[in-house]
């Protein structure tokens, strides 16, 4: 990290010392315009967090969607055009985001967009996208009224162009439950941090839960740092405490996860924490301070390592030398921008300009299937991805290993 | 020291209408009684003085009649009516007052002061201002007709567009009993209205004074200068350390030695009363 | 800085000790003048050569004789310093008796010389070398250089005031029509620029010139020009901002940030209110305009909408507004007992509770109302008649997007927020506010009601908050807790304090600043909210009542500086002897 | 049982509340001013420790440690209120009220950012260092337990308490500050340098946040950029429980509030308690402490600034 600080400033320092040694060279004004002028140019928009406190996550959105056009572009997918990416920030702010969008809607060579990271963004992008009838694939967003509507009973979908790679909460949450059942336990405390994406995931893990035969002992919720808590947690654990759960299931991201199973294990409460793809990170380990042994996460697909397409893609990230990790939501963001391209090959074939190709390209995304780096990449009929691969990852070691792969039903 | 109160004040030979009577006011603050059981009798038309040391409770005692205080006993009627103690209920009353440390909006001009001041007599709101019908604008005028007025009274009709900040202190002086004046009222409390004057300015305030008097309006006024005080006042009242000492005509007071004693004899026990105002 | 943007320093004041620039001045003063022709000359010679081998960078400034856009603005710069020099000494020497074209200069030799090097460093960096300098680059380096220098020996010449220069009316509002047409143009030029270091170039162009006019003493001209003819001004900046979308082509991209900036400017308007009249504290304002959006998405007919009844939009509008009032009123009565520091804690305090009130009642902790931290999405575009917001129209050949179309209707809410503010403010009830922010105690002891005026202060302003709220719950189309987050309460008093507290203007500026520039400067991104928490501080420091003040606030901040007390008198008069 | 642990969860929350609190009141107490990014000095705190360790003692978890790292939390959080006070406070000091409260804001946002931008990682929570004896399993006293955090985190308040008291009741610069806090003025004519001892006041409340930075820090394991906003929010609400510009009141306030929100978070019943509406209730708690008893729990000296 502190590297790479350094790298960002000293950069433009030593390009500025250059330029000032007056040893530069002349530069070859053939190589940028003419050239491109042969085929025709498709752009792939990103719109995430790249910046913010959340920008770690954006960023390998950014870079892994760039090394989805980078190698289709080296293998001329699309025959007579070239893909080119356009990022927008949309700083994890829906006032940003909606700029952003329209940003993006305005230029008429943008085809696709991948993103947005967070569910509350893409609320409101979403019908900017949609009337401008550009494709639009989230990696990242949990929500699963954003697909099929306030009502999860009677299913509607919301916007034709909307398409996300990830699962929803909806899936995590019961694999948990039927996981943590097929171990045995029966008695699990739920905690959740009070927002969309956490609360989500523990009201469909206890549906599920009590469903199975489990039961409750307590169902708390705490603040996010975010939200002005302060990451001390004894209140809540007191609580738990009485109740004698056999595992605390929680909902939320892994900067309140980390402490709260390092709190929980130094209460004297010696058991499992589990949570969903908010916590499987390497940082989650960090914070909770080497007590975490047989931590529990679910993610969404297969692991990366496991597929010959996951390593692959682990492998050209690392070669392609970005700056930033590929973080949790990298391997969705190449799966979602190849998603896209693949859609091209078909809706650009007889298309003169981009823009002609908008709505053959939702047809098209709406029909792609093919093998990705976080499983099979297809979507149904509200959109959302039709891969229900969940694994179960468990801290060993200090590291998270895969412990379950298996379909979701 | 023992506090002997002369005869019950006689009722001055003009006999006038009582229009304002305070009886039994004190007030304390924590252990401290700044005025102590003080009784005030103005009657209409009436120049009052209030005299007595620094830290003798006149200003406290002011504060008290226009409710900026709230009187720990006692209370103040007005015209009859009992006053509650608060500031806009006093005003709206008919009972408006200065400051013995000028308190001007110094960022406004006079004129706008003294509009400030018509601020109790005019009823125009928010639907009104915003909408501006003839209401507004007849009320607006009249606003702004009477203020100029005022200003023309006290003699500053062609400062109206000096901001009050920028106007001389004897200027400023005036302009604080023009936005006092603008709230019609039937009492004038004056607090210290010559302090840092000189001759010449005090005594064009005493004729201001006496011409407010003599538009019916009664005068209660704070001063040190005795000799504007002996001559402005048809009755006067000596305060010493919260308590009613003497009362009575001017020359009554004046030839009382306990008076005397009292200025004289008061030495460092001062209080800045200034600091509470 | 400081000794630019003071404009009592020019005439040497008693006390005075020449300085060694006074000795350079008094010894070159005549050759300063041939140098700054000298300068602006070659500065002029150079724009009509190429400045970049690359065509590729800035624009295309690589071809001779064919300025591009970057040439075109020293071209302007080198016309402009030509005024000022025949002003100084020449056939415009009538001009030059009313400004200070020696300072003007040294400004806009400066502001060039900013821009070159500017301009040069970024085409050195971009191509990677020196080298990729054309000779015109350097040619005009020079002469922005030698006008810089020449300005600064300039002597210094006593101006008269131009308080009390006549001319024609006509002439008055022509200059207003104009600079309107100026600012409709160089806002759809910037923004129509997507490359970050043209646009901060424009920016540093407009900022010299404008720095340039203002040392010239041209905008003190101007603002009691703006006092006569205020309802020309009025007029034009509005025909401006209705203009303002036809120039973008059907494109949404910058009518979705102004719209933004309008909203912003409506709600920060409402606080200006409460901080700039009544000179009250709120740290918690955001809730009101959030109180008006959830009033207008609960009342909605989104599929996620909580309340049955769905009224039509006019209603909304004014419900939306009466919650945020009462709510105002609520958070106003604590201001009967606390004042000051402790006030604005009070109302931070409500803020959060706000906040988290719409983030708790989910059904899950208290009644479901809001839907907790996902909000209500899906709140479907406006609908008047035939007319949906939503689609794209086309009026008089002009296509008007989405936002175009909510940006029409935001500006008539700003134009009636704007009128409610101004005639409050001039009224008996601005005068009562007035009052209570310099003294409170004088004022209650002069009966103006105090309390009540405080409450008025933060329920009306809180009506025009929510009433911008119920619009940009539609024009968001969803409406959750996040948006409403201290921050944004920060943003909006930072709106109204950077940009000048009591006044409209201000305001405006302050709002434009805040969301447009972090959205034109994205390289700045990640560091917009350190420039912001840094810019607070200066601001405090250098110049606390903001960039364009209400005299009045202005003299609050400068209690001790007697010159402007009077200066602003001398205005006082003058407009007295106009009317 | 519940009662009593829960107790003592708010005893240690409020123990951290009254040792930020102890700045607000200081400061206020000497120059009316509500520093507002006194919590950003607390955050600060927290770094600074965790930068000595992460210097000089990564991977080492011995008690003994603890004494550089608090030495390194002081530094930073003293030396942060120190320039604060002297390059945005100082010249604003015969401002309106406004100003101050603005700069205070703006310093507070720039505090957070460039500690976000420029501590290395500081762009996720970074975990804190555990160390022996004052973080790790807890004691178990019977049914009660006792995080050793806790241990660490009160007895702090306590030696930081005697140290404030006789700083201030027995050295000249306290006696100082006292008459300063009566009438500056006089104490101007009285030979006092009425600057150094704001910029001790400054400090002093520094030195205590620095202090809480750690015990933040060795209670929840991981510190991040934002930790001091709330954190000076809730010290601030302690502050005025106990009366702002009375020191004892700093801690009594701080040890109600915590108390406060514990027991409210586990007897509140029923769709409003729990820990979403902790807060709520805190704040609620401050409005009306602010509107009905401005002076706080123990009284303070006459702040009305109108």
């Amino acid at each position: 990290m502190q590297q790479r600080s350094i790298v960002r400033i000293g950069v433009p320092l030593a390009v500025a010392a250059l330029a000032l040694s007056a040893c530069g060279s002349r530069a070859t004004t053939s190589t940028g315009s003419s050239s491109g002028s042969a085929s025709k140019t498709v752009k792939i928009g990103v719109i995430a967090p790249l910046s913010g406190s959340l920008s770690a996550l954006g960023l390998g959105i950014q870079h892994s969607v760039e090394l989805a056009v980078k190698q289709a572009n080296a293998t001329n997918a699309i025959p007579g055009w070239k893909i080119e990416v356009v990022f927008k920030d949309d700083e994890a702010k829906a006032d940003v985001g909606k700029n952003a969008a329209t940003q993006l809607a305005g230029d008429d060579s943008v085809v696709g967009v991948v993103g947005d990271l967070n569910s509350s963004v893409s609320q409101q992008t979403q019908p900017i996208f949609n009337s401008a009838k550009i494709t639009q694939i989230s990696p990242a967003n949990t929500n699963p009224s954003l697909t099929i509507g306030a009502d999860a009973a009677n299913p509607k979908r919301q916007y034709a162009a909307y398409f996300r790679t990830c699962t929803t909460d909806a899936v995590q949450g019961p694999f948990a439950a039927q996981y943590l059942i097929a171990k045995g336990i029966k008695k699990v405390a739920t905690v959740h941090d009070k927002q969309t994406y956490g609360q989500g995931l523990v009201e469909a893990f206890t549906k599920e839960f009590t469903k199975d035969g489990g039961t409750i002992t307590d169902a708390e919720t705490i603040t996010t740092a975010d939200n002005g808590g302060n990451n001390d947690f004894s209140t809540v654990i007191t609580k738990i405490k009485p109740g004698a759960p056999q595992a605390i299931y929680y909902g939320g991201q892994f900067p309140e996860a980390g402490p709260l199973s390092l709190q929980v294990k130094n209460a004297a409460l010696t058991i499992p924490l589990m949570g969903g793809d908010g916590i499987y990170d390497p940082k989650f380990i960090q914070l909770a301070g080497g007590k975490d042994e047989g931590d529990l996460a679910t993610s969404v697909g297969a692991p990366a390592d496991a597929s010959d397409a996951g390593k692959k893609f682990l492998a050209d990230y690392k070669a392609a030398a970005y700056p930033d990790e590929s973080g949790a939501y990298g391997g969705y963001a190449y799966d979602a921008a190849n998603a896209i391209i693949n859609a091209l090959k078909t809706s650009l074939a007889s298309a003169s300009d981009p823009k002609s190709a908008r709505q053959a390209t939702i047809d098209a995304v709406s029909k792609v299937s093919f093998d990705g780096v976080t499983g099979k990449v297809a979507f149904d009929q509200y959109g959302d991805a039709t891969s229900k691969v969940i694994t179960v990852y468990k801290v060993e070691g200090g590291k998270w290993v895969a412990d379950k792969t298996d379909t979701f039903k | 020291m023992t506090v002997t109160h002369s005869a019950p004040a006689a009722p001055p030979a003009d006999g006038g209408a009582v229009i304002l009577q305070a009886s039994g006011v004190i007030m304390r603050f924590g252990g401290l009684t700044a005025v102590n059981s003080v009784d005030l009798t103005v009657r209409e038309g009436e120049i009052v003085g209030l005299i007595g040391p620094n830290g003798a409770g006149k200003t406290t005692f002011f504060n008290c009649l226009t409710g900026l205080y709230k009187p720990t006993e006692g209370q103040v009627i007005f015209n009859g009516a009992v006053l509650p103690p608060k500031p806009r209920a006093v005003v709206l009353a008919g009972m408006a007052r200065t400051f013995q440390n000028i308190r001007l909006f110094n960022n406004m001009t006079a004129l706008e002061n003294v509009m400030v001041g018509r601020y109790c007599r005019t009823s125009s709101m928010a639907l009104t201002s915003i909408f501006r019908g003839p209401k507004f604008r007849r009320e607006e005028a009249a606003t702004r007709a009477r203020a100029q007025e005022l200003l023309d009274y006290v003699g500053l009709g062609r400062s109206s567009e000096l901001l009050a900040r920028n106007l001389p202190y004897g200027d400023q002086r005036r302009l604080e009993i023009a936005r006092a004046l603008a709230t019609d009222p039937k009492v004038l409390l004056l607090d210290e209205p010559t302090a840092g004057m000189n001759p010449q300015e005090t005594r064009q305030a005493s004729d201001l004074i006496f011409k407010i008097r003599d538009s019916g309006i009664a005068v209660v006024v704070i001063e040190h200068d005795m000799r504007f005080i002996f001559n402005l006042c048809d009755r006067v009242l000596c305060l010493v350390r919260g308590e009613t000492l003497v009362e009575g005509s001017p020359t009554q007071v004046q030839s009382d030695p306990r008076v005397i004693e009292a200025y004289i004899g008061t030495g460092d026990d001062d209080e800045d009363e200034g600091a509470s105002t | 800085m400081s000794t630019v943007s003071t404009p009592t320093q020019i005439a040497p004041t008693p006390g005075y000790h020449p300085s060694r620039i006074d000795g350079l001045r008094e010894q070159h003063g005549r050759l300063a003048w041939l140098l700054v022709l000298t300068g602006l000359v070659v500065l002029a010679a150079g724009c009509f050569l190429s400045w970049s081998y690359d065509p590729e960078i800035l624009g295309n400034l690589s071809i001779s004789f064919n300025p591009g856009s970057l040439q075109l603005f020293m071209l302007t710069a080198a016309v402009l310093a030509l005024v000022y020099a025949l002003a100084y000494r020449g056939p415009l020497r009538g001009l030059g008796v009313w400004i200070d074209s020696a300072k003007a200069l040294m400004v806009l030799g400066i502001g060039a010389l900013g821009f070159m090097a500017i301009t040069l460093a970024v085409v050195a960096v971009t191509s990677s070398g020196l080298i990729n300098i054309d000779p015109g680059g350097w040619v005009s380096l020079v002469g922005s250089l030698v006008l810089a220098v020449g300005g600064s020996l300039l002597e210094r010449r006593p101006t008269k005031d131009t308080l009390h220069a006549q001319l024609p009316a006509w002439v008055e509002i022509g200059t207003i029509v104009v600079l309107m047409a100026m600012l409709l143009f160089g806002a759809a030029y910037a923004l129509g620029q997507t490359d970050g270091n043209i646009f901060g170039l424009f920016l540093v162009f407009v900022v010299a010139v404008a720095w340039s006019l203002f040392a010239a003493g041209f905008f003190t001209w101007l603002g009691i020009v703006a006092q006569r003819h205020r309802r020309v001004l009025m007029l034009g900046a509005f025909a401006v901002a209705f203009l303002f979308p036809f120039t973008q082509n059907g494109s949404d991209a910058n009518m979705s940030i102004a719209t933004q900036v309008l909203i912003f400017a409506a709600t920060a308007l409402g606080l200006n209110i409460v901080v700039g009249l009544a000179g009250l504290l709120d740290l918690g304002y955001i809730a009101f305009l959030g109180a008006g959006a959830y009033t207008a998405a609960t009342l909605s007919t989104s599929a996620f909408a909580t309340i049955g009844w769905k009224p039509p939009f006019l209603v909304v509008v004014l419900l939306g507004a009466i919650v945020a009032a009462t709510l105002g009123l609520i958070i106003g009565t604590p201001t009967l007992r606390v004042s000051g520091d402790y006030l604005a804690i009070v109302t931070l305090a409500f803020g959060e509770i706000f906040r988290l009130s719409m983030s708790n009642l989910d059904g899950n902790n208290g009644p479901d109302l809001t839907h907790g931290p996902n909000g209500i999405p899906a709140i479907p575009d406006l609908q008047i008649g035939s007319f949906n917001f939503g689609d794209e129209h086309t009026i008089l050949g002009f296509s008007l997007g989405r936002f175009a179309n909510y940006y029409f209707v935001l500006l008539v809410l700003a134009l009636v927020i704007i009128t409610v503010f101004s005639r409050l403010n001039n009224s008996r009830i601005g005068r009562g506010w007035v009052a209570i922010r310099e003294d409170e105690k004088a004022a209650e002891a002069m009966g103006v009601n105090v309390f009540g005026l405080k409450l008025f202060a933060f329920a009306s302003g809180a009506f025009l908050a929510g009433m911008a709220g119920t619009v940009k719950a539609h024009q968001d189309v969803s409406v959750t807790p996040d948006q409403y987050v201290f921050l944004e309460s920060a943003f909006l008093l930072a709106a109204v304090v950077l940009g000048g507290m009591g006044t409209v203007a201000g305001v405006f500026i302050g709002a434009t600043i805040l969301k447009l520039l972090p959205e034109k400067l994205r390289f700045i991104s990640d560091y917009r909210l350190l420039i912001f928490g840094v810019l607070l501080v200066l601001m405090m420091r250098v110049r606390p009542e903001g960039i364009i003040a209400s005299q009045r606030r202005q003299l609050e901040f400068h209690e001790e500086d007697e010159a402007l007390a009077e200066r602003i008198e001398e205005v006082h008069l003058e407009e007295e002897a106009q009317t | 049982m519940l009662f009593l642990q829960q107790l003592i969860n708010g005893l240690t929350s409020g123990s951290l509340y009254a040792l930020i609190a102890v700045g607000y009141t200081v400061v206020y107490g000497i120059v009316q001013l509500i520093n507002f990014a006194h919590g950003e000095v607390f955050m600060i705190g927290a770094f600074g420790s965790l930068a000595v360790w992460t210097i000089f003692f990564q991977g080492q978890t011995s008690i003994l440690i603890l004494i550089p790292m608090l030495l390194g939390a002081v530094a930073a959080s003293v030396g942060v209120a120190v320039l604060m006070e002297r390059f945005a406070y100082r010249p604003l000091r015969h401002a309106p009220r406004l100003a101050p409260l603005i700069t205070a804001i703006g310093v507070s946002v720039s505090l957070q950012e460039i500690v976000r931008l420029f501590y290395p990682g500081a762009k996720s929570p970074l975990p804190y260092p555990q160390i022996d004896y004052v973080s790790g399993t807890a004691l178990q006293l019977g049914d009660i337990t006792l995080r050793r955090s806790a241990i660490f985190t009160v007895g702090a308040l306590v030696v930081s308490a005697v140290f404030l008291w006789w700083f201030i009741n027995r050295t000249k610069l306290g006696r100082g500050m006292q008459a300063v806090s009566q009438d500056p003025d006089t104490a101007r004519l009285m030979g006092i340098n009425v600057d150094r001892v704001i910029v001790v006041a400054f400090a002093l409340g520094a030195l205590l946040a620095g202090i809480a930075g750690v015990a933040q820090g060795l209670q929840t394991n991981s510190i991040s950029q934002i930790m001091g906003f709330t954190a000076g929010l809730k010290a601030f609400t302690a502050a005025v429980l106990g009366g702002i510009g009375n020191v004892a009141g700093a801690v009594v306030g701080g040890l109600v509030l915590g108390v406060a929100e514990s027991l409210a978070t586990q007897f509140i019943p029923g769709a409003f308690g729990g820990t979403p509406w902790k807060d709520v209730w805190a704040f609620v708690l401050l409005i009306v402490v602010l509107v009905f008893r401005p002076q706080g729990l123990l009284g303070a000296r006459v702040v009305d600034r109108a």
